[in-house]
């Protein structure tokens, strides 16, 4: 059986490469790929837990939040097409409406 | 024994291949130079990490991960790539 | 390109000490992955959870889901009205 | 008990009244604003009633529990520590609503103003209602949700839009201390239970924390060297969480620059309910605190360092507004300055804190919202550019002359003549002179001694620089409406007999929080765990000290007199007696009066300009180098505000790697 650790390794890799895309880039979509990265980093963790301390609950909490993802990415989505519809460009470096 | 041995080595052989798939995918999502290619090496990413679960005997949460995350958010962030990228945008929307 | 080169050490800084963490920590698993072989993908034991223990949180989620729904269609539609 | 079956209305019905508002407030009167005074006026009357059958019956709480998932449950704790505080936020958040309807009556977006303002209140309702830590938490992050977007309620201000940032980073940190403390704590539970958590209790009740404080103390972890008890760390760190929501020293930088949201809002904030979370967080957990008697002096020296260092900040300031913050962050200095008083009065520290923390809520909202009213009409924040509004706003003024005295802490000691303020500052500070007495170590006292001084002066020099004198602009005020006028009055009124009347069955109320029949505590053994020696009954004080609050009260009141009501006679009286001087001397002594005139020139100008030297370079000195100081460390600090998010996340992330290096280098758990 393959262990536990080398599940978590390669959940903590994909996390840091989302991480470094949230760092990184300046695309507002890209951004939300680095999300979705992210999000399926701590899945794969959860379902890993589940399998190995055979409780189903993390597969339960698994699909809850892919299903979260799911609005996230929506929502992500419409705000990212609204500003581009305003402003035409989605450089979230350009976006600072917000900003003092 | 010899049987489970081999089992063991099919299994992380397997492991070995997806979770390749799934680092070198997802490298590429945040280093492509093209949006467009970023989105298809996610959707890469997803259906391997839906592999990993088959692997992990959570059939059902990698069906599901099939379903909603290449089906679903893979073509939203396809839509989103297409109906934001500038070069594209003549007439495609309003 | 300075900025790729810092976001790139502080990432890896972070996988440093997150897999120092995994690897030093011991983890209390079973022996054998489960398989139950008259639900060899999980559906009826998941359907059961689902239904009984996270009924709320499964009726919050639809809510949120719906409120999800409804906030990208007030958000991304177009002004043209005001 | 039907009422106590009610209890769960009283943080759902605001919240219900934020959607309803949030959704549909356009349509209706005033931008929906009686939906959250309403349902806030029902919960009022829900926690009076429950309250008054605790004041009846002590020791039975209302206490039900909901199993929420694993070992997690979401229940509602009303015992008289809850109690009091429900009331305290029913009745005044719905004071300022009803003031707000006046107040905001000119703004385009009072739906989601008052949207916004129910859902705080039910959050904050949450907190105070919750009878687990992490439901506690939950709402806790709800408030500072709130917080965010009632201090950014106008956000196309600029100044607003940072303000509301600065206000979230900072509680922010505070917070994630917070949750590492509820952390540590939960895997030093399951430590103790040896990874078997038993079956249908849920471990993070306040009832089981309680229980297991022997075992949390037992347990220790070497840290530079020395060894800290768990128990030590986990209070330091809700501690931390309290710094960060209460705006104690080094993370009170929000408070001030949070006065950018609309008045009402910074009454609610910042008089009454979130600021005092922090303060209830403590008391909440007090019997934690007191097993960790490090931890308890640590709140302590935070505490009454506060409440110095901001009345000092608050004497120079001239934004009204900003005076009041000032004030606000160092009342909740003497709040927490009580509550670390508990290694020698024990239970009876969270007795006097509360008391000043509800006493504070009233002549605190009551002083903001004077101060918005005084806005509104005046339509300024600079107090210079005021003076005389004691002319055209009578009520506003007698309102704010009560708030003040109550501020001040203005009363007779050994009688029952006194303002809110006098009997629960009063009783501060004389727990800190019990404390130093007990235990040679005066500094607490002299914190907060000195600190009531300059509360009452620069509470007086606000009072004289705005009501009264010449107005020294053409601002054209007039009174407020009566939505204003009427909250103001029901608050004053409460303000100054408030204290009076409550004053000794409240410690006695409040002393019960601990032993009831849920939570129970065995105050003997938490005073053993920390070394204490406890103290009941204390009445030796010398007069002296019984008089000094009011000494320096009266003192304070009288050089604000002095410099800023009599400022202009004053200053020619010196000029006239300085001529009259001269006169006297040139025509006693004609023929010396080059001689004379140089002397009388020389010595006392130049004594006038020593005097004049120590006043303003000295004395003005260090109140403006203080402020000085703490302008220019902020110039070199923004420079790191790039004001990117993703720069933020970066240094967010680079740190807590190289904090757990750190950790992992110096602490070893055993």
């Amino acid at each position: 059986m393959i262990p536990l650790t080398y599940y978590l390794i390669l959940s903590s890799i994909v996390f840091t490469i989302g991480l470094y895309g949230i760092m990184s880039q300046r695309n507002g979509v890209r951004l939300l790929m680095s999300v979705e990265l992210m999000l399926n980093s701590a899945n794969i963790n959860l379902v890993a837990f589940s399998s190995y301390n055979d409780d189903m609950s993390g597969q339960v909490f698994t699909l809850f939040s892919i299903a979260l993802a799911a609005a996230e990415a929506i929502i992500g989505f419409a705000i990212l097409l609204s500003i581009f519809r305003m402003r035409d460009m989605i450089n979230i470096d350009d976006i600072n409406i917000l900003r003092w | 024994m010899m049987a489970v041995d081999i089992a063991g080595i099919g299994e992380l052989i397997m492991f070995a291949l997806v979770s390749t798939l799934t680092i070198i995918f997802s490298i590429l999502v945040v280093t492509a130079k093209d949006v467009v290619r970023a989105s298809l090496s996610l959707i890469v990413t997803l259906v391997s990490v839906a592999g990993i679960y088959v692997l992990l005997n959570a059939q059902f949460i990698g069906m599901v991960q099939i379903l909603i995350y290449v089906g679903g958010i893979g073509v939203l962030i396809l839509f989103a790539v297409m109906l934001t990228t500038q070069e594209l945008k003549g007439g495609s929307d309003d | 390109m300075i900025n790729k080169a810092i976001n790139g050490a502080v990432a890896l800084l972070f996988l440093a000490v997150v897999a120092l963490a995994i690897v030093t920590t011991t983890w209390i698993t079973v022996d054998e992955l489960p398989q139950n072989l008259a639900d060899q993908s999980n559906i009826e034991a998941i359907g059961v959870q689902i239904f009984t223990q996270f009924v709320i949180p499964f009726e919050v989620l639809s809510l949120v889901l719906l409120g999800a729904l409804i906030g990208a269609v007030y958000i991304a539609k177009s002004e043209v009205e005001k | 008990m039907a009422i106590d079956s009610l209890a769960f209305l009283i943080p759902l019905l605001p919240a219900l009244a934020f959607v309803i508002t949030f959704f549909f407030g356009k349509k209706m009167y005033s931008g929906g604003a009686l939906i959250p005074i309403g349902a806030i006026a029902i919960s009022c009357i829900i926690s009076i009633l429950i309250t008054i059958n605790l004041l009846q019956n002590p020791e039975v709480v209302v206490h039900q529990s909901y199993p929420w998932f694993a070992i997690f449950n979401l229940g509602i704790l009303i015992d008289p520590l809850a109690g009091v505080m429900l009331c305290m936020v029913t009745f005044v958040s719905l004071l300022i609503h009803i003031y707000a309807v006046g107040y905001m009556s000119h703004d385009p977006a009072k739906p989601r103003y008052f949207a916004e303002t129910a859902l705080f209140t039910a959050a904050m309702l949450g907190v105070v209602l919750s009878d687990n830590i992490l439901q506690l938490f939950i709402c806790w992050e709800l408030v500072g949700l709130c917080s965010y977007l009632l201090i950014g309620f106008w956000y196309q201000k600029p100044s607003a839009a940072a303000a509301a940032k600065k206000a979230f980073l900072t509680t922010r940190v505070g917070d994630v201390m917070f949750l590492t403390g509820i952390i540590i704590l939960f895997s030093s539970i399951f430590t103790i239970y040896n990874g078997n958590l038993p079956e249908g209790i849920y471990v993070l009740q306040f009832n089981e924390m309680f229980k297991l404080i022997p075992e949390l103390s037992a347990m220790h972890t070497t840290i530079l060297g020395s060894e800290v008890s768990m128990l030590t760390i986990i209070t330091l760190l809700f501690f931390g969480g309290a710094v960060g929501k209460s705006g104690q020293f080094p993370l009170h930088v929000w408070l001030p620059d949070a006065m950018e949201g609309p008045t009402t809002v910074s009454a609610l904030i910042h008089a009454a309910t979130m600021v005092t979370a922090g303060v209830y967080l403590v008391a909440r957990t007090f019997p934690m605190f007191m097993g960790a008697p490090d931890a308890l002096i640590v709140v302590a020296y935070v505490g009454g360092f506060t409440a110095l260092f901001a009345s000092t900040m608050g004497i120079v300031m001239n934004d009204i507004k900003r005076v009041l913050a000032f004030s606000t962050i160092s009342q909740l200095g003497y709040m927490m300055l009580g509550l670390g008083m508990g290694a020698v009065v024990g239970m009876e520290a969270v007795g006097v804190s509360m008391f000043h923390l509800i006493n504070h809520a009233f002549f605190k909202a009551l002083l903001f919202l004077c101060a918005g009213s005084v806005i509104h009409s005046v339509g300024t924040q600079d107090m210079r550019q005021m003076g005389g509004v004691g002319k055209v706003m009578p009520i506003t003024f007698i309102t704010m002359l009560v708030a003040s005295l109550a501020l001040a802490g203005f009363g007779i000691p050994g009688t029952q003549i006194g303002t809110s303020g006098f009997f629960s500052k009063d009783a501060i500070i004389e727990t800190t002179y019990l404390f130093g007495e007990h235990t040679g170590n005066y500094i607490p006292y002299i914190f907060g001694i000195v600190a009531a001084l300059l509360t009452s002066i620069y509470i007086f020099r606000l009072l004289f620089m705005t009501f009264t004198g010449k107005a020294r602009t053409d601002y054209g005020g007039h009174e407020s409406p009566s939505s204003m006028t009427v909250p103001l009055s029901i608050l004053a009124v409460l303000a100054l007999i408030f204290g009076a009347l409550t004053q000794t069955k409240f410690y006695r109320f409040l002393d019960e929080t601990f032993i009831n029949n849920f939570v129970h505590v065995n105050i003997g053994d938490l005073a053993e765990l920390g070394n204490y020696h406890l103290v009941h009954g204390h009445h030796g004080e010398p007069l002296l000290i019984l008089w000094m609050p009011i000494i320096v009260g009266v003192a304070g009141l009288l050089i604000s007199f002095l410099i800023y009501y009599l400022k202009v006679v004053d200053m020619s009286k010196i000029v006239s007696r300085n001529n009259f001087v001269f006169k006297l001397l040139y025509n006693r002594y004609y023929q010396h009066h080059i001689f004379i005139e140089v002397i009388s020139l020389q010595l006392t100008y130049g004594l006038s300009l020593v005097g004049e030297f120590i006043d303003r370079k000295i004395i003005d000195g260090i109140i403006d180098g203080i402020s000085d100081g703490t302008i220019a460390i902020g110039e070199i600090i923004r420079k790191i505000q790039t004001g990117v998010v993703q720069s933020y996340a970066t240094a967010v992330i680079a740190g807590v790697g190289l904090l757990i290096i750190l950790l992992k280098l110096i602490v070893e758990v055993q």
